[in-house]
């Protein structure tokens, strides 16, 4: 991991690094609180493997190793911001306020969503992979034209950067100055494709060749990742345009709970990896300069806990929707198609709903 | 009635003026509708009017024009993009079918995909391939889309404008051999609701049903008809999805025979939906089955053949002999 | 007979492994395909045997994967390209139907399109979003294209063979709900023409017909039906563009009666499309109007109500109950 | 045009330029075959809009301005090479041997390529812009697979460069190190849009971001275009894999004779750029350093008119296709609706063909 391209402000052991370009400006409480974001989301992603193996979920698409990335991303946002994520964005979730419970309703197939974006700030997951770059860029195209103080970010992965709607959002970012924050999770994988196959160089010299400044950032590093981002969302917010922001990590667990990854890559690599886990990294960092107590840590890993009892119990209690909710927002004014369907299903007696 | 006469894309140009004076929020964005004020005008003077943050001309990427309109939408905006032709709507293909019809659902309502995708639609003017498509079917089909296109002057000022304040995203298909051609704008009033069929001429015999470009078409075989002692009555769809099946039904009751005028290939096309709809709604009626006059399922030819490729008088004559002449 | 049973993907499998046996220019391209041997495993150790130039995982972008096919296409080679799933072809949509769908036109010849675009279709996999829908009516709609759709493994084993040796472009549709059950190959010859329907189950009353998935759900429903007294013939149209209207018609000519059955919403579909055919060319044959069991007019819902869009097994009862008792 | 980053080999005055990267191989008698080219193309394209203008064909795109960066890289071609071009690469198409009324049958609306692509190794004409990079990527590939020592050159426009199918073509060209050479003419405009709306930044950058390499020539100056893609379909040819050549030029004429630049653009920049003339600038090189003779000049005038008037008669002489032919080679193989259409027409007396 030395790497000259990569911003880095704490090695995998937890020690600093200085950086030319970013030093840390969080205090120790606010290092702290993004330690405890990513066990408790850590947390919450292993239950909700657990219940996609009980049947409970459909599915689940694991964050595991992806956790500074995103609480780091997360948490650099201001409130009016707005994401767009895919639908792997948990940890930014999070950050935006949107209840676990609301998270997992994809996940469970009782919504095609699950939260209130408007609401959130965070836009609904997207499993067309890039489309959301490009809603990102109107969205941005909106700020502007509000003349307001805020920043758009879209998030996408490494596969994802071959997709022409990312590559077109570049191009428009760029054209009208976009206040944008493309923030790419390089996992390194897209399935079982190493993303090597998407580029031969780093992924954030893409952004140079469309004129704006792309940065590599260490995604394991949540204190860099925290400047890096920090610094773009400020310039999107005041004119200075988009950046890209290549976090680069890995996805420790599997593409998700459908994915079979021994098929494709090799256990060394996962294991050199997981010695890189952001989330010891930051804790020791913590031990070390904080002197943060080990019943600190318990508590954190006591509350995240608690949560994860909460989120099951949760999930346990998300019943199938009436069928006849397919019609509800199908169409936002009367559609005759929706009423006619609304009555065919009463009709059948598949649902006992009214008109 | 306040009534004055002025061609299609004329018509369009003003009722987009009115849609951008009546609500701030709403923004037109294509390729070189600023400036240049689109390859047709239809945009003629309106970024000068209201600057270049409103009537945005774009980069060159279909998928971003409606990308883009979608993230302006969750924003609040109303963007109504412009197509250049109708074969290059493709490109946004994606964005249209899987997003702009979808993320009202996907969002539990909390997303308005307020926008309309103007697209110059159909053949008639001599151009070279991909410039004279009826991609229309392909958005038919979709479910989250409504489809409209307007047949004259009056209909393209208020569609247009009726278009824009509705909070369903619209593909507003414009007839572009009709742009140039003269019609009465009625300035005081919507002549009925945006998906409203409407009858625009009246007969006993056989129900004709059309849209676009195809009206026309559609009103000289009438004519032509009728000399030969064959009452037609032709319907205007108007809303292509969803259909306003009530009306056609009311006058296929009537007539007992049915004809549709398209110009895509009639493989699940707009005609097969109004057929298989109005054989089951009127079965006992008809005393011939639905018949299309639709575009030849090939690649859309080379113009200096297109006339024949496009349904013509003749044949839709020649499909009218067939449903009158059907029992004997 | 030699025949041998096997699931619907190994039957895929071990098609396009004969495909890639017997001509050196075909090849496999798309997402995942090579080392994972595919989301579903139809290309399962392909790679292995094939090479990495023959069977070729791409990069993540599917206009990509079309447009490059494209041109392997015009060097001579043919290539198979898997879709992941069905709610991901459209990035492709462009160059489907402006490029594949229009080349052998626009070169006068000189270009074969041949390729295969497979496409997962349809739901019944409790997926999340944009895994379970049914893009076939706009392939259909498309001059230049040819769809079609296997229901059983040999089938599946048949017909991806004889699309791979077709020199026109082929968008072939694979019931993803049905990779996993079993059925008889036979691995001396093919069971019919890559475009002909079968009649599946012989039957007085109605003709059913439908494709791909929902072919296990007629065929359950026309069981159920004859306990209950009424003989269903079941058509599996397995050519969904063109159509085998003669095999069709036949049938609709002796029963009488006619529905439909698909997943995709009703609207522009394959299904108007039969009906309108069949209402032509069946018109006193007819004792009722032909009615389509369709996927609801909404965006594919979330699969925990996935069974409630799809056609049941109920809806289709109800459908010919519906045609069974028009007459009164 | 004093640009550090422009390859040069002549100035607008038609006097050499060293450049430390390129050189010129041309001797006299094949700068005389490229200036020959460029005079021809050129008159072919005035008689082109003649014609148009006459009503003769439904539509015409010029070249004029760009005839150096046309024939510089047509000539650069090895015979083997299959180029794939846009709507507007009539030089290209000459210098690929394709008949001049070939060239027009799209223009007279007559059909909807023209000429045989396999024949003449050059694609047919694609108007939706973008897609015939990809196309020129699957055909590397395939010369890839064939371990052939060929090259695939694909043509497309500054607008172009915008769409997202391009840049898959990049993404992909990078990933299998494709045989192939993107030949972008900078014509300023796309339409009435100036390239600065599709990148702020010169368009040979992107090529970077990628993992290629890019370069600028000057596209009004044939010996650099020549020697620049002459040096990128060497390498392509032998495993160096893509290259991204931005010819910067510009586009004298309107967009296509349906256009009506003036009220986009002013006729001050026009001025400027005919200045830079292509044609004018070999033929002052010539004529200085190669002693060319005015009557030899005259020569090339005297062909090119004699070409413009066989090109003439060749158009005039084509007449409007049997409405039948819609039908042939819509599919490779029989077609109900292809038979059911065939029968219709000649029963409803449009055409006399027989079925
Ligand atoms: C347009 C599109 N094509 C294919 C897929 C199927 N798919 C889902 S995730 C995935 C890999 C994505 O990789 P990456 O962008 O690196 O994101 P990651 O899953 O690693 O977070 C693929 C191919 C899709 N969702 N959308
Ligand atoms: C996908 C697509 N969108 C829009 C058009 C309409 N159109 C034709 S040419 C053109 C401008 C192209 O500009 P550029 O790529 O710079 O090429 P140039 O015409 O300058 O040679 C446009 C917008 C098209 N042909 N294809
Ligand atoms: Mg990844
Ligand atoms: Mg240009």
């Amino acid at each position: 991991m030395i790497d000259e391209e990569l911003v880095q402000l704490l090695t995998p052991e937890g020690e600093r690094v200085q950086n030319a370009d970013y030093e840390s400006t969080l205090n120790g409480d606010e290092i702290f609180g993004l330690y405890r974001d990513m066990v408790i989301i850590r947390r919450l992603c292993n239950e909700s493997t657990s219940l996609q193996r009980q049947g409970q979920l459909a599915l689940w698409a694991p964050i595991q190793g992806q956790e500074a990335a995103q609480i780091g991303a997360g948490r650099a946002l201001a409130p009016m911001d707005f994401t767009f994520p895919t639908y792997r964005e948990h940890g930014i979730a999070w950050c935006r306020g949107v209840p676990p419970e609301n998270m997992l309703r994809l996940f469970r197939a009782v919504s095609n969503g699950g939260w209130d974006p408007q609401k959130y700030r965070h836009s609904v997951p997207t499993v067309v992979l890039g489309s959301q770059t490009l809603h990102a860029v109107g969205y941005a195209m909106g700020i502007q034209r509000d003349g307001a103080e805020e920043a758009a970010m879209a998030f996408f992965g490494d596969g994802a950067s071959s997709q022409g709607d990312v590559l077109e959002a570049f191009v428009w970012a760029a054209s009208f100055n976009a206040p944008v924050v493309f923030f790419c999770q390089n996992n390194q994988w897209g399935i079982s494709t190493p993303s090597s196959v998407q580029s031969k160089i780093p992924l954030y010299h893409r952004a140079h060749g469309f004129g704006f400044p792309g940065v590599r950032v260490d995604g394991n590093d949540v204190l860099a990742v925290y400047e890096v981002t920090k610094r773009a969302l400020d310039s999107a917010r005041v004119g200075g345009g988009p950046t890209l922001i290549e976090a680069y990590t890995y996805r420790i667990g599997a593409h998700t709970t459908s994915d079979d990854p021994t098929r494709y890559r090799i256990d060394a690599e996962v294991e050199v990896w997981k010695h890189r886990d952001p989330v010891e990294r930051v804790k020791a960092l913590l031990a070390r300069e904080y002197k943060v107590k080990n019943s600190d840590f318990d508590d954190v890993a006591a509350e995240a806990d608690a949560m994860a009892l909460q989120l099951r119990d949760d999930v346990l209690a998300m019943s199938r929707p009436d069928p006849l909710t397919m019609f509800d927002n199908a169409y936002a004014a009367p559609h005759p198609l929706i009423d006619e369907g609304r009555r065919d299903m009463i009709d059948l007696g598949i649902s006992e709903g009214s008109l | 009635m306040a009534t004055t006469t002025m061609t299609m894309a004329k018509a369009l140009n003003e009722g987009l003026r009115k849609a951008l004076d009546a609500n701030p929020k709403v923004l037109l964005m294509g390729e070189d509708i600023g400036r240049l004020g689109g390859v047709f005008r239809i945009t003629d003077g309106l970024q000068k009017d209201f600057g270049e943050d409103r009537v945005i001309d774009s980069p060159l990427a279909e998928s971003a024009i409606v990308g883009t309109a979608v993230g302006l939408a969750i924003r609040g905006y109303r963007a109504v993009c412009e197509i250049q032709f109708d074969g290059f709507v493709y490109p946004a293909f994606d964005q249209i079918v899987s997003q702009v019809a979808k993320l009202h659902k996907r969002s539990d309502g909390a997303y308005k995909m307020a926008m309309v995708i103007r697209i110059p639609f159909q053949g008639g003017i001599g151009a070279i391939e991909h410039h004279s498509e009826s991609p229309e079917p392909y958005f038919a089909q979709t479910a989250g889309l409504r489809v409209v296109s307007c047949s004259t002057p009056n209909d393209a000022y208020w569609m247009i404008q009726q278009s824009v304040a509705h909070d369903d995203p619209i593909i507003f298909c414009e007839p572009k051999s009709r742009y140039w051609e003269k019609g009465e704008v009625d300035l005081e009033g919507p002549p009925s609701g945006l998906f409203d069929a409407v009858v625009r001429r009246e007969g006993t015999d056989v129900t004709l049903i059309g849209y676009g470009a195809s009206m026309k078409t559609a009103l000289r075989a009438a004519e032509t008809a009728q000399a030969e002692g064959v009452s037609i009555e032709v319907i205007d769809a108007r809303s292509i999805a969803p259909l306003d099946l009530g009306v056609m039904a009311k006058s296929v009751e009537k007539t007992g025979r049915l004809v549709i005028v398209q110009e895509s290939p009639h493989t699940a096309s707009v005609g097969s939906e109004i057929v298989a709809e109005l054989t089951q709604r009127c079965f006992y009626s008809l005393r011939a089955p639905g018949v299309r006059v639709s575009g030849y399922h090939v690649p859309y030819p080379p113009t200096r053949i297109e006339e024949d490729y496009r349904p013509t008088v003749d044949r839709i004559l020649d499909a009218v002999d067939r449903v009158m002449g059907f029992e004997s």
